[in-house]
């Protein structure tokens, strides 16, 4: 390989190492963009997500080979996969982290880890500890362009995170509810006062970000496969890259998602530092860009008036 | 009850970490996620001194807390600038950067075979020796309650006063003149200190090291010892780290462990932590109220605090 | 004139400290009621109490013949409240610290779908406030306390509600602006029958500028009377006029 | 002169927010500082108190210059301050919250910092409660010693502003900035707090003021400052600013008659 | 062997990683003791007296093994120990049972220095020494390499079998030019494939766990890395060929023989398969035979604990599932190694080997 076809190699394996990461991130970054606190358990609903998929697609495919058919089952997987967790994650909120609305902020963290182990081990229990496999939809093999081999799932990753973005850019954005979710994260006592029902909004954000999140479990699934703690590394990461993203910030998750993907790629490939230091290299690299930019790249960073 | 004592050498061990997390996190306000970092800072010091260099445990303790406590200062100082979420990801990223290091310095460490024959601690040729439990426990009682007593006697001075008002509001403190920086930095550096004294302990206790053992999860199960407990009450931190703890081995206490599956016990943990906070969101004993002149303070009226 | 807003006998407490019992009053439609006390009297309790923010422990709420809160249980929530035409401006303003001015204006105009009314109404509110509109795009969190308060007086106007609650509007307004401020709830009730209840500690404007007043002490109603008859009601002179 | 800023400016962004303001406070006397809403006062403060660097120009106290100093330096110098937006240690009681005024008031001049801090460590119960006393003193001077052990935030709205103001005397100033300390309170009250303001300056502490109440401003003050769009258009004796047409015009209005 | 009159008590422990990251291996291999405790208590158990099986979970952690060893021992007061699964946990749950006298015997702790705790630790898998020793030279040569790379991760297992192979390979003269390594848990490996693809080597060895060398296997493909995979006894497990499918085909590796042979082992398969709806990995196959060692012994021996080690030290050509068990007087399992090449998903058997004095020896 010649050294230009490997940088771009590289590349390539940044980019869309990232769009993985950007993927659970946005989901994220939605969900503390509302209600300021670390949903732990996002990461495990992601994996249920995956499992949900992955039962609905063997289930509607049956023996069918590639072909349309396959591709029409994965998606119909994977809106009832994404209807499920938006049950789920609502059903959730209710019950673990509504009641904790007013309490110090620590507190839904820590019901939320606890929601984060039932679902974890829940999975094992039920379904067992193995990794299982989500078949791939469609033919995966590379496409190799000018020695640079991409796969159609990466592909498709980076579209899908891509596209996911945007639409949720301009669904808080400029929609009516997208609104009345930044008035909710600013203040919800005073949201209530505009005429918002805080209760519909953080449900459908919870509903919306879980939903996201089954659409992330499957697509990551595929490569990573179906296992209980597919969410808790991955989810983890995604989650350090929505706040160097700037937390809270939709396209902040993105841009932190992707970044993480180049950094863990090149900080090895290019730094020639050893392998085994690629988290290292990577955590190093996040906390400076922190201390440059303390409230994240894309956060604002407001002085408190006095 | 010789497993009931294993839960109590435990909770002592993780109680000094939690003690060192509310310091940081329940008085300073600071939400710290490497508590796991430090307790291998101190877990490896003395087990590479131990064995590769042949000191007493006891010389190696100062040694483990210097070394956190300067690692502390190291992460406190640039990160401070950083709030809440921001400073979880960033003192996040030193506790995976600590496991990371140790897992691949092969030469210092021994990389992922861990460090293993560490021998036990003594003191005039009496071994504390960690199978027999009752005095190793005793030691630790006593590890315990000194650095309990240092810890919340600083709290109750002006040093935990200034660093609540820190937490209360940053802008408020420094108009009072108190040089905020050099508050949180403390804490870090006492909280760190804490914690590799707990390392310390740790590795004489199980004998070897491995850097499995000092993963991000260990950091959550401490923050969840203070959270529990009461944040800003190093009691209920001693309390919160015997309740994790109790419940974690639970199975194994009432010998359950063979009748229910597995993933049931982390299953209860988690149906535990949810209850537990939605029952008592400010912890079971919630913050810790100074009484200066002898008179009983009044109960609050809504107790529930948003920091 | 038909009554409006009754509240009938209600308690609210704080834990175990009471801070209002048993007040009963009521706001006729059209009016324009105010509410004078000290400090801690429960005066900001009694307008959260109506919008649903802090919870009866006796006693109810109705406005415009409907129960809206209850003890022991909610009625409505907040918004719902909101939704049937009461507007709070609340005390210490919270504005939408990192929303624009605008989009903080927006925020109040929330139950309103027509986006030319929107519109309307914003232009009108930076005629009324002008400084307001020459921050129109600057996160509110970097306003001066008093263009805070002027935004949470606007937003509140933007929903063109049928009765807005205010929670001592003047504060830390500059004298001229309070004076527009009052001449202004004056408009607005004049012309779009806005019935007004106010809670104000610049007693002698806000008395002067109603129909009727009570007077709040220690969690209950110790007075009540036409405004004019309060202004020169001696107690009420001596304990709240500065005289 | 114990205080005077030298064509201080400060600009956000597009916002000159302070232009080039020469302001003046004299020892031992209450200086106002006045002018319509965002005319630039608390902003003046933040750059006095170190809050805020100004974007040009200098703060000079007792003829040092303090420009650019950290909050907690300009506090341990001498000047205290209380905030438009009430900033208390809100889950701190009261008696704590003066406390944290008392902050840097211990210890021993003598001893090396470490030895100090040694000290103050055993000999904690001590100097806890000589802490706690003279705090107690502050809260007596308010008359909020009852309630000591109230939550901060549990205390009703006048009474937080005075907390605030105990807390700031316990830092023994030289120089006490309040913003708005009448906002909130009723006529009586702010009477009540007129005497109190008093009483700190016969304590021989220099007092500045933002406020809005004209009757508490034209009482009290010795000195006026007004402020507009940023720019100083006048300052002299309560008398002259009442009297000055470009103030009426700005600020004041015509006075209404009653 | 004083209490062996006693029929009181025959309690097994079993220590492994049951929830957490890793709980897939604790769980196969506790499934496969259950299974001849289940099937020796069928046959009445020892000497008419039921087996007790108290299985205990490590969460793969040191601190938790701890607690595991701890009340076995002093609760259940167990005669005998089959685990731990993982390297880390079993020397500090090894320790403990040297102290006090309880025969150990691990399925899977493949570190080389377990074994010389002392003289109650046993184990029924074959040290990382021999395997990666056996490893070296089988590339250099059979194979005939001369360059190859590896990636592994960066944990005791893997690491341990990378320095073995290394050190033989290169005795031999070969070089291993290009080194990778990853994170245990990581899923991603396409900067460590780009950069071995752009190294030209030979092969690539990949001493990992199953789920890792599948995503390795999958990820060359799509980063266009053509050259043969080298592999471990990792790859013995099933659950391969789900994961990896086609990608598997090829792919020589080194594990523990005989293993395909047998009709006991095709039994054991059938029986556990039935049991647990999954197949068993090479280690669930290991913890078997040691349980059936365990039995086997204490239908000779008794319940006590010294008795039971001194009978396991003395078993001479057991034979169990995974072939011939001696163990050496380290307490390490005398085997072989056995080659095997993947072909349409199915391993073939090649041959065994093992080193002798420095050369590889082939035993038929
Ligand atoms: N969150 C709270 N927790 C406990 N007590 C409270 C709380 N909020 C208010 N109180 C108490 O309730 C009483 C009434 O307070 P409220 O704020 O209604 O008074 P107010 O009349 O609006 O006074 P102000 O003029 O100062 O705004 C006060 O004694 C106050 O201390
Ligand atoms: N960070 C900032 N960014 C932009 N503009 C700002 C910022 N801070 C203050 N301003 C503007 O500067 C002006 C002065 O604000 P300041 O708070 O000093 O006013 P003030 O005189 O205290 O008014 P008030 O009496 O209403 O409190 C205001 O118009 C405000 O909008
Ligand atoms: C289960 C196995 C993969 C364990 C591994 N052989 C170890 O020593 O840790
Ligand atoms: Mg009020
Ligand atoms: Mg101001």
């Amino acid at each position: 390989m010649s050294s230009v076809a490997v940088f771009f190699q590289h590349l390539t394996n940044g980019l869309t190492l990232g769009g993985i990461y950007a993927l659970i991130a946005l989901g994220y970054t939605m969900v503390y963009g509302i209600l300021k606190f670390i949903n732990f358990a996002h990461g495990d609903i992601l994996m249920v997500g995956a499992y949900m998929g992955m039962f609905a697609f063997d289930f509607l495919r049956g023996d069918a080979p590639l072909g349309a058919w396959t591709f029409i089952s994965f998606l119909l997987a994977m809106i009832f996969s994404a209807v499920f967790c938006a049950v789920l994650g609502m059903f959730i909120e209710k019950v673990a982290y509504k009641p904790l609305r007013r309490a110090a902020r620590l507190a839904p963290l820590l019901s939320a880890i606890g929601v984060s182990f039932i679902l974890s081990n829940g999975a094992a229990w039920m379904w067992g500890t193995q990794s299982r496999k989500l078949n791939y939809p469609f033919d995966n093999s590379p496409i190799t362009i000018l020695g640079i081999s991409i796969t159609p799932h990466q592909i498709l990753v980076l579209i899908v995170s891509f596209a996911m973005m945007v639409a949720l850019t301009l669904f808080v954005g400029k929609s009516r509810m997208g609104k009345a979710m930044r008035a909710t994260s600013l203040d919800q006592d005073t949201a209530q006062l505009m005429g918002i029902n805080v209760n519909v909004v953080i449900s459908l954000t919870f509903a919306i970000g879980s939903a996201l999140a089954a659409v992330g479990g499957m697509l990551i699934a595929l490569d990573y496969k179906c296992y209980p703690t597919l969410g808790t590394m991955t989810g983890l990461k995604a989650f350090v890259a929505a706040v160097v993203g700037g937390i809270g910030n939709i396209s902040g998750a993105m841009l932190g998602g992707i970044l993480l993907g180049l950094v863990e790629t090149f900080g090895v490939a290019v730094l020639g530092i050893p392998q085994g230091y690629k988290d290292t290299i990577a955590f190093v690299i996040l906390i400076i860009i922190l201390l440059l930019k303390p409230e994240g790249i894309l956060g604002k960073v407001e002085k408190e008036k006095v | 009850m010789s497993f009931f004592q294993i839960i109590l050498i435990y909770t002592c061990i993780y109680a000094l970490m939690a003690i060192g997390q509310n310091l940081i996190t329940g008085y300073g306000g600071m939400l710290s996620l490497c508590q796991a970092g430090f307790f291998a800072l101190g877990s490896y010091a003395t087990a590479i001194l131990t064995t590769t260099y042949g000191w007493n445990f006891w010389l190696t303790l100062p040694v483990a807390v210097l070394i956190s406590a300067i690692c502390g200062f190291a992460i406190g100082m640039p990160t401070l600038r950083l709030k809440g979420d921001y400073l979880a990801i960033a003192t996040l990223g030193f506790g995976e950067i600590v496991r990371n290091v140790i897992n691949n310095w092969d030469s210092l460490t021994k990389g992922p075979m861990g460090i293993q024959k560490i021998p036990q601690a003594a003191i005039l040729g009496f071994k504390f020796n960690p199978y027999k439990k009752t005095a190793f426990l005793i030691m630790l009682v006593v590890v315990l309650a000194i650095c309990y007593f240092l810890f919340r006697r600083l709290a109750r001075s002006r040093m935990g006063r200034a660093l609540a008002a820190v937490r209360e509001d940053e802008i408020a403190a420094a108009s009072m003149g108190i040089n905020t920086t050099k508050y949180k930095v403390s804490a870090f550096i006492l909280g760190a200190s804490v914690a590799g004294i707990a390392g310390s302990f740790q590795a004489v206790y199980i004998l070897s090291v491995t850097p499995g053992t000092y993963t991000f999860m260990v950091s959550i199960m401490v923050l969840c010892m203070v959270v529990l407990g009461g944040m800003g009450n190093f009691l209920a931190c001693i309390l919160g780290a015997f309740i994790i703890q109790f419940i974690s081995y639970f199975p194994q206490l009432t010998g359950l462990t063979n009748v229910i599956p597995a993933q049931a016990k982390q299953i209860i943990f988690g149906l535990i932590l949810v209850v537990m906070m939605i029952w008592r969101p400010q912890g079971i004993m919630g913050r810790e109220k100074f009484d200066y002149s002898g008179e009983k303070r009044k109960k609050g009226a809504k107790d529930a605090t948003r920091n | 004139m038909s009554e409006l807003l009754t509240i009938e006998n209600i308690d609210v407490c704080y834990g175990n400290i009471k801070a209002l019992s048993g007040v009963s009053m009521h706001v006729d439609q059209g009016d324009i009621v105010c509410l004078i006390g000290a400090n801690g009297a429960g005066k900001s309790t009694l307008l959260k109490s109506i919008v649903g923010l802090e919870g009866l422990t006796n006693g109810q709420i109705c406005f415009d013949g409907e129960v809206i809160c209850q003890a022991k249980k909610v009625k409505h929530t907040t918004d719902q409240i909101a939704k049937m035409g009461i507007s709070l401006v609340p005390e210490g303003r919270r504005v939408f610290a990192d929303m624009t001015v605008e989009e903080n204006l927006d925020m109040g105009a929330f139950m309103v779908r027509d986006q030319n009314v929107i519109a309307k109404k914003k232009e009108e509110m930076f005629d009324f406030f002008p400084i307001l509109g020459a921050r129109r795009k600057q996160k509110t969190r970097s306003l001066s306390g008093g263009e805070q308060q002027m935004m949470a007086i606007a937003r509140a106007l933007m929903s063109s509600p049928r009765m807005i609650l205010l929670d001592e509007p003047g504060l830390g307004l500059a004298p001229l602006i309070i004076q527009d401020i009052f001449n202004k709830i004056a408009l607005i009730n004049k012309q779009d029958k806005v019935t007004i209840f106010l809670v104000e500690q610049n007693a002698r404007m806000a008395l002067k500028a109603s129909n009727k007043g009570y007077v709040m002490e220690n969690g209950k109603i110790v007075l009540a009377d036409k405004a004019s008859n309060l202004l020169t009601n001696e107690k009420v002179k001596a304990a709240y006029l500065g005289e | 002169m114990l205080l005077e800023t030298e064509k201080l400016s400060r600009v956000y962004g597009g916002v000159v927010a302070v232009n080039e303001v020469d302001f003046r406070v004299q020892e031992g006397l209450i200086t106002g500082l006045i002018g319509p809403n965002g005319a630039g006062k608390t902003t003046l403060f933040n750059n006095m108190t170190g809050l805020d660097t100004p974007t040009n120009g200098k703060v000079l106290f007792e003829g040092k210059d303090i420009t650019g100093k950290k909050a907690n330096e300009i506090c341990r110098l001498g000047i205290a301050r209380t905030f438009q937006n009430i900033r208390l240690f809100k889950e701190m009681s009261v008696v704590e919250n003066v406390m944290i005024g008392r902050h840097f008031k211990v210890g021993d001049k003598n001893k090396g910092r470490f030895l100090q801090s040694v000290k103050s460590y055993f000999f904690m119960k001590n100097e806890e409660k000589t802490i706690y006393n003279k705090a107690l003193e502050y809260l007596d001077f308010f008359g909020l010693a009852d309630l000591r052990n109230e939550d901060a935030k549990a205390l009703p709205y006048g009474h937080q502003r005075e907390l605030e103001i105990a807390r700031a005397m316990a830092t023994e100033p030289k120089l006490l900035f309040l913003d708005e300390p009448a906002a909130g309170m009723n006529p009586q009250e702010t009477e009540h707090l007129m005497e109190m303001i008093s009483r700190i300056r016969s304590l021989g502490v220099s007092v500045v003021l933002i406020e809005h109440d004209m009757k508490l401003v034209m009482n009290i003050c010795d000195e006026i400052t007004v402020l507009n769009f940023g720019n100083k258009i006048a300052s002299g004796t309560p008398n002259a600013i009442k009297h000055d047409p470009v103030v009426i015009e700005a600020y004041l209005g015509s006075e209404e008659d009653d | 062997g004083g209490s062996s009159e006693s029929s009181t008590a025959y309690k097994i422990g079993f220590i492994g990683p049951m929830t957490g990251d890793n709980a897939n291996y604790g769980i196969l291999c506790s499934q496969a003791v259950k299974l001849a405790v289940d099937q020796a208590n069928a046959k009445g158990g020892i000497n008419g007296t039921q087996i007790e099986l108290i299985i205990e979970d490590s969460e793969g952690n040191q601190e938790k093994g701890m607690a595991a060893i701890e009340k076995l021992s002093s609760t259940d007061k167990i005669s005998c120990l089959v685990g731990p699964v993982f390297t880390g946990v079993s020397f500090a749950v090894g320790e403990r049972c040297q102290a006090e006298g309880i025969p150990m015997m691990s399925p899977s702790a493949t570190h080389k220095d377990i074994t010389a705790i002392g003289d109650y630790v046993f184990r029924t898998v074959v040290s990382d020494g021999l395997q990666g020793e056996v490893a070296g030279h089988y590339f250099y040569e059979v194979l005939g390499y001369r360059n190859i790379g590896c990636l592994y991760i960066k944990n005791d297992y893997s690491q341990g079998l990378y320095e073995g192979m290394k050190a033989a390979f290169e005795a031999c003269g070969g070089k291993v030019s290009a080194v990778e390594t990853a994170q245990l848990g990581d899923k991603d490996f396409k900067t460590q494939l780009t950069k071995l693809k752009a190294a030209n080597v030979e092969a690539i060895y990949i001493p990992n766990y199953t789920v890792e060398m599948a995503q390795q296997l999958e990820q060359a493909a799509q980063v266009g890395l053509n050259v043969p995979f080298l592999s471990c006894d990792g790859f013995s497990n099933p659950e391969i060929y789900d994961l990896a499918g086609d990608y598997t085909n090829g792919v020589i590796y080194i594990a523990p023989t005989q293993v395909e042979e047998s009709d006991s082992y095709k039994q054991f398969v059938a029986d556990y398969t039935a049991a647990f709806g999954v197949a068993p990995d090479s280690f669930a196959t290991n913890a078997f035979d040691a349980t059936n060692i365990y039995i086997k012994v204490m239908k000779e021996v008794g319940s006590d604990r010294t008795a039971i080690r001194n009978g396991v030290a003395s078993i001479k050509d057991y034979q169990g599932v995974t072939g011939t068990v001696n163990f050496a007087e380290n307490g390490d399992l005398i085997a072989y190694q056995g080659v095997y090449r993947v072909e349409n998903q199915t391993p073939i058997y090649i041959g065994a080997y093992t080193v002798d004095g420095g050369k590889l020896v082939e035993v038929k």
